[in-house]
């Protein structure tokens, strides 16, 4: 069953990982956040496997404050295309 | 090779990864992240430390890892003040170089100086 | 080879391959969310060294205040990163550079090969002392009761980051309210977000806290969920963030160092030192103090990514 | 009576996992954003959902379950939060090009 249960995470975690790493190249900035969610979810599948397969006691309280916190990239993201505040620099002659 | 060796490894090429990004990377918040990275690597060492550490019943040494869950929240506040530091330097000049013979970029509109 | 052996393995690599990305990628942005993900794995690889405290704080900081922090920057910082990009250092420098980096590796890896096993371990004097404090988590005790003057120091420094992000505000914006992160315009999904999360988040927030004293938990995990719970409701516009001339924000910011260093300084007479607890009051005591630092904690973290003030203060 | 939980441990957790790799394929083949996204919260709901559903039997007590399911159920919030924000996103082409 162990072996199992940690086979099931390494599975998980190699499948949204191979899609983070082809994912991070583009072709956009949201695909990017796509990938990122994704892996946080898998991530949190896998640490949930691997911490009963190994015994870690605690764990629940480790995805518990992950999943509460799943959103806030993206949300940063949506947040980061607001238009720049009023003390930036202008875009344009940013270089 | 036990998982705690394989994490202290992992440590070990992480530090040179963030100590290469940290030389090469022209770009101010690119070194910061390379720095975050070496800090990483330094708490993985003390985590392979605490690991084998492991006796009197607890599964690892509680001291190293008390000393990085402070280093954690230190290594935090310091991105947060380099990145201010970083924010304000493009505010001012609209450039981000660390260049000494840049010279300060078009003037900023509306910043104080 | 166990089936263990290879997840760890994989996981190795993967954490190896993001760290990768993180430093080579071309575009900042891809490099910060390269970030966020390998801020995730790590907690993973910190679950396999049985280290779930700090699993724990590097969840809630990692993939709370910092990925709004650097996402944020990212952002502002684009087209003028793009333009530094081009000031790559030259050939040699770089070859001297990997050459110095894959020195520093060979090195610490060659420490940790010949590390005994087992390591030095001050774990049996943790243990022995452990009863003393009334607590079951020897991670907290070493924070709050071996090692405390360490941990009301870390405090200082967070109120010093502090310090020195407002210090950087342009004259006439002091007093006034940092530019919090947050939405162009109000956002229906968003602002629904912001109201169903704080709820749970504060009630798990509170839980990780108060479960500390026997349990992974603590102030800072606990603290550093309670902070992103206020950022949300920040970055959905639900609330703005205060002045910094607000008598209630800084009170808030230097009440846990403040009450940390205040009962280690009672503890001269009332107990048998500097920082020390009088007998059989340790764990009230600890709970007490980890109170006001999980406030100062949820109080800080957003004011560290909130930047500067870039509001002119009401008069 | 542990065999029957096994059993049913197995064959969520194989049915979840099999979401992610779906979730993935549909990340990496599907054309466009928004195709993608659909992609990804089936995986999200789903995957999760099921290997949460396996793991039930295994967890040593009642408190420890509650805490599964709460992952689940933030983790569905988030996931329909951020598909919606990020699909806005994705509309108004993103920030950047």
């Amino acid at each position: 069953m162990t072996d199992f249960l940690l086979a099931a995470a390494g599975f998980i975690l190699f499948t949204v990982a191979v899609g983070l790493i082809r994912i991070l190249g583009g072709p956009s900035n949201a695909d990017r956040m796509m990938a990122a969610q994704l892996l946080g979810t898998g991530g949190i599948t896998s640490l949930l496997l691997v911490a009963s397969a190994t015994g870690v006691h605690g764990v629940e309280d480790v995805a518990l404050g992950l999943a509460l916190l799943a959103a806030f990239a993206s949300v940063a993201f949506v947040n980061s295309a607001a238009p720049p505040e009023p003390d930036d620099p202008q875009r344009a002659n940013g270089g | 090779m036990s998982a705690p060796t394989l994490a202290g490894l992992i440590g070990a090429a992480l530090v040179g990864l963030g100590l290469y990004g940290l030389i090469t990377n022209p770009q101010p918040l690119r070194k910061i992240l390379a720095f975050n990275l070496i800090g990483s690597g330094v708490f993985l060492l003390f985590g392979i430390i605490a690991r084998k550490g492991a006796a009197a019943g607890f599964v690892a040494d509680p001291v190293p890892q008390a000393m990085v869950i402070t280093g954690i929240v230190v290594a935090f506040s310091a991105s947060a003040l380099a990145i201010a530091l970083v924010l304000r330097l493009f505010q001012e000049t609209g450039r981000v170089t660390l260049r000494p013979d840049a010279s300060a970029g078009p003037p900023a509109n509306g910043a104080d100086t | 080879m166990s089936v263990l052996q290879a997840l760890d393995i994989g996981l190795a690599a993967l954490v190896l391959a993001v760290a990768v990305w993180t430093i080579f990628a071309r575009e900042a942005f891809a490099a910060v969310v390269g970030y966020v993900a390998y801020g995730l794995l790590l907690s993973i690889v910190w679950v396999r060294l049985f280290a779930v405290d700090v699993a724990l704080t590097e969840a809630a900081i990692g993939s709370g205040v910092t990925g709004v922090l650097l996402i944020g920057a990212a952002a502002r910082l684009r087209e003028a990163e793009m333009a530094a990009a081009d000031e790559q250092p030259s050939e040699p420098q770089r070859f001297w550079a990997s050459f110095l980096c894959v020195l520093v590796t060979l090195a610490l890896a060659g420490v940790v090969l010949s590390l005994p096993d087992p390591a030095p371990t001050l774990a049996p004097e943790a243990a022995q002392k452990l009863a003393g404090t009334g607590l079951g988590n020897p991670i907290t005790a070493v924070l709050i009761a071996f090692r405390s003057f360490d941990t009301m120091l870390e405090k200082v420094v967070l109120v010093l980051a502090v310090v020195g992000v407002w210090s950087l505000a342009p004259d006439r914006y002091w007093g006034g309210a940092p530019g919090a992160p947050r939405a162009a315009r109000p956002e229906s999904t968003l602002a629904f977000l912001a109201q169903l999360l704080p709820p749970f988040g504060i009630l798990i927030g509170i839980h990780i806290f108060w479960v500390g004293a026997d349990e992974p938990g603590g102030a800072f995990q606990g603290g550093a969920i309670l902070a992103a719970m206020w950022m949300i409701t920040m970055m959905a516009r639900l609330t703005e963030a205060p002045p910094v001339s607000s008598i209630w924000l800084r009170l808030a910011l230097i009440a846990g160092p403040a009450v940390f260093l205040a009962t280690g300084v009672a503890g001269v007479a009332m107990a048998s030192g500097f920082f020390a607890y009088p007998a059989g009051f340790a764990k009230p005591l600890i709970l007490f103090i980890e109170a006001f630092m999980t406030l100062s904690i949820a109080v800080t973290l957003p004011m560290l990514v909130a930047g500067p003030p870039r509001r002119l203060p009401r008069r | 009576m542990s065999l029957v939980l096994d059993i049913l441990t197995i064959m969520a957790i194989c049915a979840g996992a099999f979401f992610f790799f779906a979730g993935t394929v549909g990340l990496l083949r599907f054309p466009d954003a928004l195709s993608r996204l659909h992609a990804l919260t089936k995986a999200d709901n789903l995957g999760l959902g099921l290997v949460v559903l396996g793991l039930l039997p295994r967890t040593g007590s009642l408190f420890a379950s509650l805490k599964l399911v709460a992952v689940w159920a933030l983790i569905q919030l988030a996931g329909a939060t951020a598909a919606q924000l990020i699909a806005r996103a994705a509309r108004r082409k993103g920030p950047a090009p």
